[in-house]
């Protein structure tokens, strides 16, 4: 009954939440929540297209690395966000400009 | 008939959770808020077919992402600071009044419906399979072609996480003093 | 013969006409909240019978009489429990995050209740019987941590943090342990559903995991100890270490939802109990198949997992009065520089034993032919 | 018996690995480094018993073992094989090196206990063993070479092993630099031989001369040299420098500054032997280059002139030393006048009996603390056990019948009799006889001065008599002592009582040893059967039936020369010789008796009678103020200062100081181009990065909102571009 325009649908509207979660947060942990659920988005898209294009389980692998390099990329980047909270007292993303040109 | 109604729930989930954590100040609540997008898709996933990833979902990112989200935030004061020299609000319409909101909802919705119009061409490009009706499992068919198809990625992800392991514990590791120069060419200023 | 509850009932006539003469939708929802119906009813008396086991069985080790009040042999005290805490007033802390001050409990009871969507309580006594079935209920318990997590900090009392902060990282790191331990019977057993655990195990004791090598011997070990931690048992009780923390991340809490906290942690002992005996100590299974096919049989293997489960329980309970509490650079050195590599070195045991044995257990290679 | 690497190389390998074993353990756990020494080579001896055995058991056939494998491999042309190469002969080495280096070893245990290197000294021994054992059992000259100079390190070390000493570092230095004097000829000798064959293994060798590829001859320094000749001369002199032989004997009595044991292994079973031992294995060569007068004349002159120097010795060990010297020469000799086997036979005998004669000196001097006669005598009281051991190896030196030395040493004198009387070759070879007999006269006289000085008569210093403790029988002091005496008797090598061959003894097989053992030049063609094989684990050890299975005296000659069928001239030579050299040694010891025991007649009028020989004698015939003062002084020092000369004063003047002013020239120029050209490119570089930098800063703003903005932006123009206009 859902078909694929269903599914392709709801990971448009994550990517979009996601970019605009991005775009108008300033606290660098948010930005991460952001980039969270375009990475979850992408995912969707490709089980999604698994299941009804291709019949094979290529997009399930494809997700399962995404969730791997979500994991992967969460754990650092919460560590440098702490880290950085420890020296700067603050994570702020416009106040992170040390490395400006 | 339940796997609608399963997907009408996590969809619903999905969507109203993912707006709150655009919506919400409290970052706390956008992390829980996060959480439930997350389950709900991995309740997307179990609609299609996807037993295996879908528990994977909840595992990695309820037992981890999550958590490891919730310190942060706790850690780091959970609030969202008001810039001291607000740069960006003179750079991108976006970020400032009214007008520049206005403007960039505008541009939004453009795209928005580029993209609309990219996946209904697409859409109509592609053979669709309308009704796939039959699940079967999947965990043995993805360790085969883990190991055999997609054997480099899996390796390569392996280290990936290696090497996130250690370098999450070094970042992160408390240290103790500062090294002797730097306090000396402190004294100095 | 079948395979879960719903079809269980399927096979009466009038229950079949019943529903095949309703709307699909309405069927779907009533079954829904059938399951849900059910899994409660019975979560809250595995609950509440754990809190009265508890109290007498503690009182029975300190030789004293516990509670007897309340019906005979102060069985009912469950019941007086409950209705105290339905009844008490629900208090707010004032600086509180009402929203994760409310929803934390929830969490911690859904992160529970949903594991026993799986559990199998006999050859055709489950609500499903889902092929990774092993996996989503290791999945699904870890957000019993975000609950805990969750209720400790928005408590917004230095008390609770800790104890919050303490469960959560607690939980995530014996996570390690458990898992890896499982995989190794994962690894044994060929699948990931708990009917491809089970299946090998039947008979009289000696197929039981726990027997099958000396690595499942030891995993059973660290499975065991490990998930004491991830339930927050004492000796690793950290986060409500009530000399310390008061109560730790239920200190603010009142009435029922106290009640909840308490209630998940019970149940969450069952579960882990339940998996113990499933997944090391042949589950549900009877010796030698005796009524093999009937529905006599589901009921004794009802019993026999119901037995099983609730010996492990009463060694949990022991163990909480009997070992005093760790402390926390304890708790991360057993984790992480004792349990970790020996589940690692059980699972690649596992491994090669599987290689090098052709997944045969000891007493096979012994007297097998 | 199968033969695989693991039942060969642990013979080499034992002593080895226990000198490595003990390099590792010398810090750490000295008290186990004797234990691991003396194991590794029981071990070893343990193996060699089973070949030996294995050889010999068999009397009338001839085995042999010759597995190689690639060392290195360069392409077709270079490639060097190593190998093992196991005959009759081999075994037999094997099993006298490994039996008398473990009772060495054994021995030492008791003599150096309590020394300050004492942990030094067993690894020092390991090594040299296994050199040793290794150099048996190679098949070709190059790794014998190595395991030469191998051993010429160790003898080095064990000489100078009491550095402390200047005159042992002096030693020590002296052993080396003289048999390095040899060496050098060696190495050309197997050059030599590497040229004519490409190859350098026994076999091929033996194979070549057979096939006469040593008729060509070589333009050496104008003169046309015999090719073979000058391989044969070159390795021989290898053999003078090793085995001390007449020009280059110096070494030899100095090196009795290293500790009694290790005098015992270098001058009795290992070092000395080495040198004879390859000569016997390039025997057709020398034969084949017409050398064996040569070497029968050296090998004369060493016997007698090293027995006169050993008659007025008053040391201890110099006397021993001496005779070890004069024996070497009698084996020469007899390689020198074809009695390959008895050369042979006199090799191990002397093995045998010269390191009893070590071991028991050893055990007298630790007992007494001093090595000079003089100060000795009458300590046949106190030593019993040694005595009778010393007895035992002097009578075997001496060529008493019964004893060992008879056996070996009067087949030698019979065949250089044979050689001058009766092979019909004019009298090159009378002299050798003769010097052989006179040698063969002064040794049971100086060996018996020795004994009856040492053990008989009055104690002629009283204190040091009241100070020596009196003997008990020790495992590791006389026990191996005894069981080195018991194998100086005859019958063991001969198979007669006697060692004339007529009654025979139990056990031992008849002649057994001369029908194992037999000469490369009697049956060259048998080797071209000889294959090598690749390490594996099959046997590949060749039966190969003798044609003649019963020994046969009368074909005994060994000589490759003219006329070897006179049988009457060689029986009638070997009873003439047997009965001449009994005569002698009987007059020999009788005087010595008159003189030491009896007094009848005083030492000290011969003295007085030859005194200008005895002066020569006390200065061993000038040999060390020759070299230095000669040769070294007068001949390499003035070419040395030329050489200098040329270097510093021509080379070093024009050549470098020439091109040190054309490089300063070409530095200058660089240092122009440097400074001009290549430091203004550079600097142009940094110019253009720094103006680019000033553009490309701007975009760093720092703000990740407006990096993603950015990329949002060219998102959304990639895809219009995508939908829209392509």
């Amino acid at each position: 009954m859902f078909g694929l325009e269903w599914y392709l649908g709801i990971s448009l509207v994550l990517f979009f939440v996601g970019i605009a979660v991005i775009l108008s947060r300033k606290n660098i942990v948010a930005i991460l929540l952001g980039v969270e659920l375009i990475l979850n988005s992408a995912a969707l898209n490709f089980v999604a297209y698994s299941r009804f294009v291709t019949q094979n389980l290529d997009g399930h692998i494809f997700s399962l690395f995404i969730i791997v390099i979500a994991a992967a990329e969460a754990a650092v980047g919460l560590a440098i966000v702490i880290r950085y909270f420890q020296i700067n007292n603050t994570i702020h993303v416009d106040e992170a400009k040390e490395l400006r040109g | 008939m339940f796997l609608n109604l399963l997907f009408l729930t996590s969809a619903l989930l999905t969507v109203g959770c993912s707006v709150a954590v655009l919506a919400v100040k409290n970052l706390m609540h956008a992390c829980v808020f996060l959480l439930g997008a997350l389950i709900g898709i991995a309740g997307l996933y179990a609609t299609l077919g996807a037993d295996f990833v879908a528990v994977t979902q909840i595992m990695v990112y309820v037992g981890g992402v999550v958590i490891l989200m919730l310190f942060a935030v706790m850690l780091t004061g959970g609030k969202d600071h008001v810039s001291k020299t607000q740069k960006l609000k003179s750079l991108i319409p976006a970020m400032g009044n009214k007008t520049s909101y206005l403007i960039g909802c505008l541009t939004a919705l453009v795209f928005f419906l580029t993209q609309g119009y990219l996946v209904s061409k697409l859409l109509g490009s592609i053979e669709v399979q309308k009704q796939v009706d039959t699940f079967s499992p999947t965990v043995q068919e993805l360790g085969e072609l883990l190991i055999t198809n997609h054997v480099l990625p899996f390796e390569l992800s392996s280290v990936l996480l290696l090497g996130a392991l250690v370098g999450a514990a070094i970042i992160a590791r408390p240290r103790k003093a500062r090294p002797q120069y730097e306090e000396e060419a402190e004294e100095h200023h | 013969m079948t395979n879960t509850i719903a079809e269980f009932f399927y096979q009466f006539e009038g229950f079949k006409s019943l529903v095949e003469g309703m709307n699909p939708v309405t069927v779907s929802v009533l079954i829904i909240i059938a399951a849900g119906a059910l899994v409660t009813v019975f979560m809250a008396t595995v609950g509440g019978f754990g809190t009265i086991a508890e109290r007498k069985i503690s009182a029975d080790l300190q030789a004293r009489i516990g509670p007897n009040r309340v019906g005979p042999y102060g069985a009912f005290q469950l019941i007086a429990d409950g209705i105290k805490m339905i009844s008490k007033e629900d208090i707010f802390p004032r600086d509180a995050d009402k929203f994760l001050f409310y929803l934390a409990p929830f969490i911690c009871v859904f992160g529970v209740v949903s594991t026993f969507a799986v559990f199998p309580f006999g050859s055709g006594i489950a609500l499903s019987q889902m092929n990774i079935g092993v996996f989503y209920l290791l999945a699904i318990s870890s957000l019993v941590g975000v609950g805990i997590f969750l209720g400790g900090y928005a408590s917004n009392s230095k008390w609770s943090m800790l104890g919050g902060m303490r469960g959560a990282s607690q939980i995530i790191s014996y996570e390690i342990p458990v898992t890896l331990s499982i995989m190794s019977i994962i690894v044994l057993a060929g699948g990931l559903s708990f009917e491809s655990v089970l299946a090998s195990q039947s008979g009289l004791p000696h197929n039981w995991y726990i027997f099958h090598n000396p690595f499942t011997f030891i995993g059973f070990f660290v499975f065991f100890v490990g998930g004491l931690a991830e339930t927050n048992r004492a000796p690793f009780d950290l986060p409500e270490a009530e000399s310390e923390l008061v109560s730790g991340y239920h200190t603010e809490y009142t009435g029922i939802r106290f009640g909840l906290f308490a209630l998940a942690e019970y149940m969450e002992i069952f579960i882990l109990c339940g998996v113990a005996a499933t997944l090391f100590l042949g589950g549900y299974n009877l010796p030698l198949g005796v009524l093999k096919g009937t529905v006599p049989e589901q009921f004794l293997q009802f019993g026999t997992i119901l037995i099983k489960t609730l010996a492990l329980y009463y060694v949990v309970i022991w163990v909480r009065w009997t070992f005093p509490r760790l402390r926390v650079d304890q708790l991360m050195t057993i984790c992480w520089k004792y349990l970790t590599p020996m589940a690692i070195f059980n699972l690649v045991g596992c491994a090669v034993w599987m290689v090098a044995f052709d997944g045969k257990s000891m007493f096979d290679l012994f007297f097998g032919h | 018996m199968e033969y695989t690497i693991a039942n060969v190389a642990p013979i080499f390998l034992a002593p080895f690995f226990a000198f490595a074993l003990n390099c590792l353990l010398i810090k750490k756990a000295p008290k186990l480094v004797d234990k691991v020494s003396v194991l590794g080579i029981l071990v070893a001896f343990v193996f060699a018993i089973r070949i030996a055995v294995d050889f010999t058991g068999v009397a009338n056939t001839d085995y042999y073992i010759h597995k190689v494998f690639t060392w290195f491999d360069l392409g077709e042309t270079f490639k060097i094989d190593m190998g093992i190469y196991i005959d009759n002969m081999g075994a037999i080495m094997l099993l006298m090196v490994t039996g008398v280096a473990s009772l060495i070893h054994i021995f030492s245990t008791w003599y150096m206990k309590g020394d300050v290197r004492y942990e030094r000294f067993f690894l020092y021994m390991s090594l040299f063993t296994s050199a040793m054992l290794g150099l048996v059992l190679s098949d070709n000259l190059l790794s014998v070479f190595i395991f030469w100079e191998i051993m010429g390190f160790c003898s080095y070390s064990l000489i100078g092993f009491y550095f402390e000493k200047e005159k042992a570092g002096y030693a020590s230095i002296k052993a080396f630099m003289t048999t390095r004097v040899g060496d050098v000829f060696f190495l050309l000798g197997i050059l030599a031989i590497w040229h004519t064959v490409g190859s350098v293994d026994f076999v091929s060798i033996y194979n070549a001369v057979q096939a006469g590829a040593f008729g060509t001859t070589v333009s050496f320094l104008g003169m046309e040299v015999g090719l073979a000749a000058f391989a044969g001369v070159c390795i021989f002199l290898g053999t003078i420098g090793k085995s001390a032989q007449f020009p280059l004997q110096v070494w030899l009595p100095d090196a009795m500054m290293g500790p009694t044991p290790c005098s015992a292994l270098i001058h009795a079973a290992t070092m000395v032997a080495a040198g004879v031992y390859l000569s016997l294995r390039m025997y057709p060569m020398m034969v084949a280059g017409d050398l064996l007068n040569l070497i029968a004349m050296i090998g004369g002159i060493t016997a007698f002139g090293a027995a006169t120097i050993a008659m007025i010795q008053t040391d201890l060990k110099a006397v021993l030393a001496y005779s070890t010297i004069s024996q070497l020469g009698y084996m020469v000799l007899g390689i020198g006048v074809g009695s390959y086997n008895a050369a042979f036979m006199h090799l191990i005998t002397h093995a045998v009996f010269k390191a009893c004669l070590f071991l028991s000196a050893g055990s007298v001097i630790h007992t007494v603390h001093t090595q000079e006669m003089p100060e000795m005598g009458g300590l046949r009281h106190k030593m019993k056990w040694t005595w009778i051991a010393m007895w035992c190896c002097t009578l075997a030196i001496a060529g008493v019948p019964i004893f060992s030395g008879f056996v070996s040493k009067d087949r030698i004198l019979g065949d250089a009799l044979y050689t001058a009387l009766h092979a019909g070759l004019g009298y090159k070879y009378a002299v050798p006889a003769l010097l052989g007999f006179l040698g063969a006269f002064l040794t049971p006289f100086y060996m018996c001065r020795m004994m009856f000085l040492t053990f008989h008569g009055k104690p002629r210093d009283q204190h040091i008599y009241d100070h020596a403790h009196s003997e008990h029988l020790k495992l590791n002091q006389n026990v191996p002592l005894l069981i080195l005496s018991v194998f100086t008797l005859g019958m063991f090598f001969s198979g007669s009582l006697t060692g004339l061959g007529k009654i025979p003894a139990p056990v031992v097989p008849t002649e057994w040893f001369k029908t194992l053992v037999d000469s490369p030049t009697n049956n060259l063609e048998r080797f071209s059967t000889y294959t090598k094989q690749q390490f594996g684990s099959v046997d590949t050890r060749e039966n190969r039936v003798l044609e003649k299975t019963v020994y046969d005296s009368e074909a005994m000659t060994g000589y490759a020369g003219p006329n070897p069928d006179n049988k009457d001239g060689l029986h009638h030579a070997h009873v003439e010789g047997a009965i001449a050299s009994v005569v002698i040694v009987a007059c020999s010891i009788f005087l010595a008796f008159l003189m030491y025991i009896r007094g009848t007649i005083d030492p000290g009028k011969f003295v007085k009678m030859f005194s200008g020989w005895v002066t020569a004698l006390k200065n061993k015939y000038y040999f060390d103020e020759i070299y230095i003062d000669v040769i070294i002084q007068k001949g390499l020092l003035k070419f040395n200062n030329f050489l200098a000369y040329v270097d510093m004063g021509l080379y070093d003047r024009y050549a470098i100081d020439g091109w040190e002013k054309v490089s300063r020239t070409l530095y200058r120029a660089s240092r122009w181009f440097d400074d001009n050209v290549v430091d203004n490119t550079v600097d142009a570089f940094g110019v253009l990065a720094k103006t680019g930098h000033a553009v490309l800063r701007g975009l760093q703003s720092g703000l990740i909102q407006i990096y993603f903005i950015v990329l949002i932006i060219a998102l959304a123009i990639m895809t219009v571009w995508i939908n829209f206009i392509v």
